[in-house]
């Protein structure tokens, strides 16, 4: 519960601030905020005790605990990403409402995952949603923000109808919407199989799985880039937690159904957005592809089963909030400093912005899983929690689709470091809360690999939690 | 603390350092440092071990080490060495520390050009010292990703197509390669025991037959690439003739060593039983690449490309020789790297320094330059002759050893396959003649090449360091051969328990 | 008292070697000269000394030359039996191989001293002459047949050196090239034989080989391969290696073009010594030859007979000198060769000593031939005997010497080509009479060829000179007069003493049977030779035209060199290694790309889906969650 | 009077429902959509109410949910038409069909 308290009150304290702070010194909100946002964060670290409440509505143990931290440092690096964006003249008057509505996101992402039923999580999803679509849609005076917005809005609408209509079908077979009792009630049934799988239609759509994924693209594509960035790492991560968290607890009786539908889904996912990201230039919609890839490969983690599985999938979420952060990071930059957002923009950034530069080729190399930075151990563990189920083809297949996203990868790295241009982006000096940002995010991306404890402690967690 | 550590730890610090000097004065002469240490270490190592192995230590693997790294997967930092891998870090020292003086004059971003090419170090040498499948496999990466900055920056000709090509089939090789990790992971413990990456620890379980029939294509094709097994060595020609010449020279040299050290190292050893049964099939793809890659390379006109071939043809003998599954022509495959690392790192070298002068690598436009820079043109023909096996150099003896070993299979098909294999040897005289002949020998073709100069210091170095080391093997070959056969000993007889 | 030091003999030309080859640059050129002929100075006298100590001290043990080793340290260990061993064996052939090589080598170091004067890269040449003369040593003492396949690939790389010493002169590095490809063929025989050899008996050694219990174990072994027995298949491929090195008949193309090298090296790789390597593994595998597999004998001696015949067909139509002398060596090796070929064991082993005897003998007056030649060509500077005539006046020297050469190799009575062909004709004719009848036909061609030589180029028409020849100087006269004592006396020693198949003395005799008609068709080629070529007569020209077609044949040396350029070129270049390259480009690569661009294609297929429409997405949406319904209900029902 | 089986309530809803998916893909007014989509949520609520009454007449979970769907669904409108008159600000039109400048 701490998290949830702590983070409404520093909503309630930005609003407080929305309504005193005068025109005058209104950049003053962005620091204020980032250090609030920041001291919850921290608070955060402080041990915790597992147990529930709400008659079993809301549960907390290690291993949720350490999911929220995970999304607050994710947070905690897109505010300081997006400081820069928000002390541009058009956004100042809205700065606040931006705070607002990602933190309120991320209250409903918390609630979502801590969620003990049915409506809990109905509510914390939309929660994390709906205001999702005002941020998507926050640039008013661009056509494709507004595009964005909707897009969402009425995609997350549909797939949560569809979703809703499956927790229905649920509720009809099973008499309940507690986890543990639909849990033991939970069975073969055709009415449950399909309401499950309406289910996992609706999480599709949050995690972006192919073929629910065709509105990510564009919304990433229109958003504002650090919402982008947002929307790819920290609502993905929270919906991944949830589905596998609710994989595990509520539908293990249908664990080999499942595992065949994640079977083909992963296979979909991969390739195709492997095939989509080959050609982008749009360095978000780039990344937008990349993350659909990279859920892809998270799917294979959650087929190894609740210990290695989870585990793993939670430390490649971890890493992945640091390195694709720190990707978005560097674009975000560029993109405030230039408006620049295509790839062959980037044409010899090396030589004009090193240090940007080696953020950048470090970051998609951990996406592509090279060692020695984190990616690396992330994929692997993947694959290992894959392979330990004896899925040898599909981890081949992976792979080989990894292999093809290097390609991708490398396309960028080579306009950064190869190619020439006759106007490269000229060279600057990013803010501090931006460099600040990359740098956690590099030393994320070294860290959590090398450091084995990490993993090691959310090994014990999950453990701990699924001792059956 | 095993001596070990020191060749990963040392190139990073040289890195670091590198990181903190000004221009490309500085960059060099530190990364020479580093390399330098480098080889005096490895130099040690060799001394130390023959000290161990003198004061009647048996153990499989010496100096090793071994951490805990990721306790719940039972992931370890384990490192050690046996004869074969002391005489694979030593190659890599030499060669690394003559591809530091090689590449003596680059200046277009000096400093990333060191780095790269010493973190590509870094990566072999963990690959050699490694005994923990995934540490291995790390390391491996860390090797060849750096490929595709060198050469496609610092490349020449179609550099970012031969760069792209070059990482993703090696990538594509190492997808199969993590399956086949995998795979033995999780059989390296049938009786429910805690499942390890531990090459030592797998070898004691017996690993399911048909599960290593699974397995060991995935391993051996997937070293394979790197050893340019045909038909998936087209890599290698387009990659050589792209990459700056110390690029070429560690690529060739080393880490297309990787290739045969994994194969024999991981799939051969772990998987016996699949080795001995499929063995026939990888033998006929491995003769093929050795006459295949000769006669490719007669037709030539691009000394790159002349050399990359005959490096197919070259380490595709290395793998043959694996194949044969007895002491004496394993002990040829290793002698074969590494003679084949030197000289085709000699050879690069060389190409690399004409190149410098004649701005061409075009063989029928240049000619007679054994009048204008007679010190190259010499090692070139020394080197070709090595390429030749002519004995005396390190060629002869790798090669008459891979192939009295292989004849000494009683069953036809392996024999012919080795008189096949040997014929490789007229080819091999056929294009190297033709290259001395039209490259070195004749009149001066074009009259400006008469103000060549010859050999700087650096590059003197650099050539002479190699040639050192050819000839040293070629005229003493015993001392090399005796350690690396004492260490095959475990191995051979693992492979031929099975049959 | 032991033979330990004769492992210095072939160390000190190594080490010469190294000497000249590293610091050779910074003297003046003649210091490399002077040292490496002093060192072979040594080398002759070692050799001596051995040859004493092995004939008529320690070489006899109760009546049996033995085979001694004299030193010997393990190289290179493959496994237990087989491993290749670094030593020095002593036995009669090598003993007397020792002897002839550093007379011959020696001669042609101080010879060198005056032809190469002046030369540009005069210490690479004496770099080059000690580094060919440690091979030849190494491979004559060699104790196993590995350590002489090593050496004998290392003179291989030295006589390419040598051929393409004038590597600035295109057809001289074709020669060279030829050469060493040619015997690599070769010596690719001669390497699978031994292999082959080596997997039969489980050792390289010679002693153990040739020993009874050897014999034995290679009788025992009874795989066959193709109707032969793989022994014989090993041992015909291990004289395919000699015959490349000797030039017999399908590979001697090599030798003839070897000729460009300078002709101090012809004199002493190209007719001394090293073309008779081959003669010499033979000699040294006699035994297994002819207990084991004597049919492969009798193919070596019609291969020896037909190529002495050919070569000396081919000589009697030349004009370039070096080339007649090439290929009247062809024609003497052809000699040897089926002296081995014809020989018995034992106390018929009347071929192999004959053998070996004319082995040492054509060393001598081939090597003086050489020289002479060498001398000539000096004064004239030019290797075309029509461009010469009437020099006896200006090289009195020279003109002698060469005459007692060719009166030493037309078999003329005392000298002691005589010898040493009288016996081989004996020996054919015991065992076959179809070859003696061809040599008997090759020696009187023989005198005809190199009287030609000697009447067109020391008499004949006068020809004006642009500048008087004048006689060379005495580094060069020396040794031709040395040479010429050693070709007159050669013949008396009497060889069957040391010299025989099985190391046991036997008492050679003259056959007058035999001796008198070879005399006599020697005589007779002479004076047709006379007539021909004493003045200048139209008489050459005529008898051309009138062979016509066959003279042209013959000039051309039968056309062989046409159909190896055939192969070489058309098949392989142009048919297998061409294709391959394509092959590689296209297909393997071509396979490669191909998949690149099925990806960038279906990606820019897939793209095509994301339409930007909202509803379309809402399609897929439902389609997808259908999908899955179905692929449920598949694996449900 | 005896009242109506669960069964012919459950058709209704499950009509509701893809009439909504149906209206949601072919509808090319914004405005129509989102009545599509509350088509759609109120045949879950539909389905809530009709199984807790009928089949769990002890327990209120499906009430409860019901109301909270309705609430949401009011939350969901109020934003979705707050862009969509932003769209009609930038386009001019509700149009779904042209709301499409991002694709591929």
């Amino acid at each position: 519960m701490r998290h949830e308290v702590l983070l409404l009150a520093v909503i309630i304290l930005i609003l407080l601030m929305e309504i005193f702070v005068g025109k005058a010194n209104r950049k003053a909100i962005i620091p204020v905020s980032i250090g609030l946002f920041l001291l919850s964060t921290l608070a955060g670290f402080l041990p915790a005790e597992s147990g529930q409440l709400f008659g079993d509505m809301y549960r907390t143990n290690g291993l949720i605990v350490s999911m929220k931290n995970i999304l607050n440092i994710g947070v905690l690096i897109v505010m300081l990403l997006s400081a820069e964006w928000l002390r541009k003249e058009e956004n100042l008057d809205k700065v606040s409402e931006y705070y607002l509505i990602m933190l309120s996101t991320l209250v409903g992402m918390f609630y979502m995952i801590s969620s003990g039923d049915f409506l809990m999580f109905y509510l914390g999803l939309e929660l994390a949603s709906i205001p999702m679509a005002a941020l998507a849609a926050y640039d008013k005076f661009r056509n494709s923000s507004a595009e964005a917005g909707i897009k969402f809005i009425f995609s997350s609408a549909l797939s949560s109808g569809v979703l809703l209509y499956g927790l229905s079908m649920i509720y009809a077979s099973t008499g309940s919407i507690y986890f543990t009792e639909v849990a033991a009630h939970m069975g073969e049934q055709p009415l449950q199989v399909l309401g499950f799988i309406f289910f996992l239609a609706g999480m599709g759509f949050k995690i972006s799985l192919v073929p629910f994924h065709f509105w990510t693209a564009d919304v990433y594509e229109g958003a504002p880039i650090s919402v982008t960035s947002y929307l790819s790492v920290i609502s993905k991560g929270a919906a991944i937690f949830i589905f596998s968290i609710v994989l595990f607890s509520v539908f293990p009786m249908l664990e080999p159904l499942w595992q065949e539908l994640l079977y083909v889904l992963a296979i979909l996912t991969m390739t195709l957005a492997n095939l989509f990201a080959v050609r982008q230039n749009n360095i978000k919609r780039f990344l937008a592809f990349s993350s659909i890839a990279q859920a892809g490969f998270i799917l294979l983690g959650i087929m190894g089963g609740p210990h290695l599985g989870l585990t793993t999938v939670v430390y490649f979420i971890l890493v992945y909030v640091f390195t694709n952060l720190g990707a978005f990071g560097v674009a975000i930059s560029i993109s405030d400093k230039t408006g620049k957002e295509n790839i062959n923009d980037y044409n010899g950034l090396y030589k004009t912005n090193p240090m940007l530069s080696l953020t950048m080729m470090l970051a998609l190399f951990s996406l592509a899983g090279i060692p020695p930075v984190a990616g690396f151990f992330g994929k692997f563990f993947l694959f290992t929690s894959a392979a330990s189920k004896g899925y040898y083809i599909l981890v081949l297949i992976a792979v080989l689709n990894a292999t093809i996203s290097l390609y991708y990868y490398l396309r960028v790295v080579k306009a950064m470091f190869i190619e020439k241009s006759d106007h490269p982006i000229a060279p600057f000096r990013s803010s501090l809360s931006t460099r600040m940002a990359l740098a956690l995010c590099v030393a994320g991306t070294f860290a959590v690999g090398f450091i084995s404890w990490i993993y090691e402690y959310l090994y014990d967690m999950t453990y701990l939690l699924f001792i059956f | 603390m095993s001596i070990l550590n020191l060749f990963v730890i040392v190139p990073v610090l040289t890195v670091f350092a590198i990181l903190f000097t000004k221009d490309f004065k500085g960059a060099r002469v530190v990364s020479a440092i580093g390399m330098g240490i480098q080889l005096l270490l490895a130099a040690y190592l060799i001394f130390a071990y023959l000290d161990l192995r003198a004061i009647g230590i048996t153990d499989e693997m010496v100096f090793t080490q071994d951490i805990l790294w990721f306790p719940m997967l039972n992931i370890h930092y384990a490192i050690g060495v046996d004869g074969i891998a002391v005489s694979m870090i030593a190659l890599t020292a030499i060669v690394v520390f003559a591809g530091v003086f090689a590449s003596w004059e680059v200046d277009n971003l000096a400093r990333e050009f060191f780095i790269s090419l010493i973190l590509l170090a870094t990566g072999v040498f963990g690959f050699f010292i490694s005994l923990d499948l995934f540490t291995m496999f790390l390391f491996y990466e860390i090797a060849v990703i750096p490929m595709y900055l060198l050469i496609g920056i610092w490349g020449s000709g179609p550099k970012e197509y031969s760069a792209m090509k070059l990482t993703l089939m090696l990538m594509g090789g190492s997808a199969l390669l993590l399956v086949g990790l995998l795979g033995l992971y999780f059989y390296s413990a049938p009786d429910g025991g805690p499942l390890t990456f531990n090459i030592l620890e797998i070898a004691k379980v017996h690993i399911p037959v048909e599960m290593q029939r699974l397995f060991f294509p995935f391993l051996f094709v997937g070293f394979g690439v790197l050893g340019a097994l045909f038909p998936f060595h087209t890599w290698s020609p387009d990659g050589h003739a792209s990459a700056p010449t110390a690029v070429s020279m560690l690529h060739a040299g080393v880490l297309m060593k990787l290739g045969g050290y994994g194969c024999f190292r991981v799939a051969m050893f772990l998987l016996p039983e699949a080795a001995n049964e499929m063995a026939w099939i990888f033998i006929i793809l491995t003769t093929i690449s050795v006459v295949y890659g000769a006669f490719g390379a007669i037709w030539q006109k691009d000394l790159k490309y002349i050399n990359a071939y005959s490096s197919v043809s070259h380490c595709g003998l290395v793998l043959f020789a694996l194949l044969m599954m007895n002491e004496t022509a394993m002990d040829g495959a290793i002698l074969q790297m590494i003679s084949h690392g030197l000289m085709t790192a000699l050879f690069f070298a060389l190409i690399g320094m004409i190149y410098g002068r004649t701005h061409t690598r075009m063989i029928d436009q240049m000619g007679g330059l054994m009048k204008v820079i007679p010190f190259l043109s010499v090692v070139y023909v020394i080197a070709g002759l090595a390429s030749l096996g002519l004995p005396g150099l390190s060629g002869f003896v790798a090669e008459m050893t891979i192939f009295v070993g292989a004849f000494q299979h009683p069953d036809i098909f392996h024999r012919a396959a080795t008189i096949i294999a040997i014929s490789s040897i007229v080819i091999t005289a056929v294009y190297i003649l033709r290259v001395v002949g039209i490259l070195l020998l004749g009149p001066v073709k074009n009259t400006d090449y008469n103000l060549l100069t010859d050999a700087r210091w650096y590059e003197r170095l650099s050539t002479i360091t190699l040639l050192v080391a050819i000839a040293g093997i070629g005229m003493f070959p015993f001392w090399l051969s005796d350690t690396i056969m004492n260490s095959l000993g475990p191995i051979v007889s693992r492979l031929l328990a099975v049959v | 008292m032991d033979f330990l030091y004769t492992i210095w003999i072939p160390l000190i030309p190594f080490l010469l070697f190294l000497l000249i080859g590293l610091t050779g640059m910074y003297f003046k050129p003649i210091v490399s000269g002077i040292v490496g002929t002093v060192g072979l100075g040594v080398i002759t006298l070692l050799s001596f000394i051995t040859a004493y100590q092995y004939f008529f001290v320690d070489g006899m043990v109760d009546g049996v030359y033995q085979k001694i080793v004299a030193g010997s340290y393990t190289w290179l260990a493959f496994t237990d039996t087989l491993h290749i061993d670094m030593g020095v064996m002593l036995d009669p052939i090598a003993v007397m191989m020792l002897l002839v090589v550093s007379i011959v080598s020696f001669m042609v170091h101080i010879y060198s001293l005056g032809y190469m004067k002046g030369e540009k890269g005069f210490s690479r040449f004496y770099a080059f002459l000690s580094l060919f003369t440690f091979s030849m040593l190494g491979l004559v003492v060699a104790t196993n047949i590995f350590q002489m396949y090593i050496f004998w690939e290392l003179v291989g790389v030295s006589s390419f050196l040598l051929i393409g010493f004038y590597y600035d002169k295109p057809s001289a590095v074709a020669a060279s090239k030829k050469a060493f490809i040619v015997t690599r063929f070769a010596d690719f025989g001669f390497l699978v034989g031994l292999l082959l050899l080596s997997y039969i008996t489980g050792t390289f050694d010679f002693k153990t080989l040739t020993s009874p219990e050897g014999i034995e174990t290679i009788r025992g072994a009874g795989l066959t391969f193709m109707g032969a027995s793989a022994v014989t298949w090993a041992m015909l491929l291990i004289f395919m290696g000699g015959a490349g090195k000797s030039a017999m008949f399908p590979l001697h193309i090599w030798l003839p073009d070897a000729m460009e090298g300078p002709t101090p090296v012809s004199a002493l790789i190209h007719a001394a010594t090293m073309v008779v390597a081959g003669v010499y593994l033979v000699a040294r595998l006699f035994p297994v030859f002819i207990m084991v597999t004597p049919e492969s004998l009798n193919v070596i001696a019609y291969i020896g007979g037909f190529t002495s015949l050919f070569a000396a067909v081919i000589a009697c139509t030349q004009f370039d000198i070096k080339r007649v002398l090439a290929f009247s060596t062809l024609s003497q090796i052809g000699y040897m060769m089926l002296a081995l070929g014809v020989s018995g064991y034992g106390e018929h082993g009347l071929g192999f000593t004959a053998s070996m005897f004319h082995l040492s003998t054509h060393a001598m007056f081939k090597a003086l031939l050489f020289l002479g030649a060498g001398a000539i060509i000096h004064a004239v500077h030019s290797n075309y005997m029509y461009e010469m005539g009437g020099l006896r006046k200006y090289l009195p020297i020279t003109h002698l010497t060469f005459l007692i050469a060719c009166l030493t190799i037309a078999g003329v009575p005392p000298l002691s080509g005589f010898w040493s062909k009288d016996e081989i004709l004996a020996a054919a004719w015991h065992h076959d009479k179809l070859l003696f009848f061809i040599e008997f036909a090759v020696a009187g061609l023989t005198a005809f060829y190199m009287f030609r030589l000697y009447f067109s180029v020391f008499w004949g028409k006068e020809t004006h000179y642009h500048h008087t020849p004048h006689e060379s100087p005495l580094t060069m006269t020396i040794p031709l007069m040395l040479l010429a004592v050693a070709s007159i006396f050669a013949g008396f020693i009497p060889f069957g003493e040391f010299v025989s198949s099985d190391g046991i003395p036997h008492h050679g005799e003259i056959h007058m049977n035999i001796a008198v008609p070879s005399v006599a068709i020697g005589l007779l080629g002479i004076l047709v030779a006379l007539l021909m070529y004493r003045r200048e007569t139209t008489v050459p020209d005529r008898i051309a035209k009138a062979l016509g077609g066959f003279y042209r044949t013959v000039y051309h040396k039968f056309y062989i060199d046409e159909v190896y350029l055939f192969v070489t070129k058309k098949i392989i270049f142009n048919l297998i290694s061409r294709p391959v390259a394509w092959f590689d480009r296209h297909l393997v690569d071509g396979t490669m790309n191909k998949v690149a661009w099925v990806v960038e294609f279906s990606s820019y297929r897939t793209r095509q889906l994301q339409s930007g429409q909202l509803q379309h997405y809402a399609v897929f949406f439902v389609a997808g969650v259908l999908v899955l319904v179905l692929t449920f209900a598949y694996f449900l029902f | 009077m005896h009242e109506i089986p669960l069964q012919y309530i459950l058709i209704v809803s499950t009509l509701m429902f893809f009439i909504g998916v149906w209206g949601f893909i072919v509808r090319k007014n914004l405005i129509t959509i989102l009545m599509a989509i509350e088509l759609i949520l109120n045949s879950v609520n539909i389905n809530f109410l009709a199984i807790n009454r009928f089949l769990y007449p002890h327990h209120l979970e499906g009430h409860f949910f019901g109301l909270f769907v309705v609430a949401i669904a009011a939350a969901e409108a109020s934003v979705a038409i707050a862009i969509i008159i932003n769209i009609y600000r930038r386009f001019t039109t509700i149009n779904v069909e042209n709301v499409s400048e991002m694709k591929h």
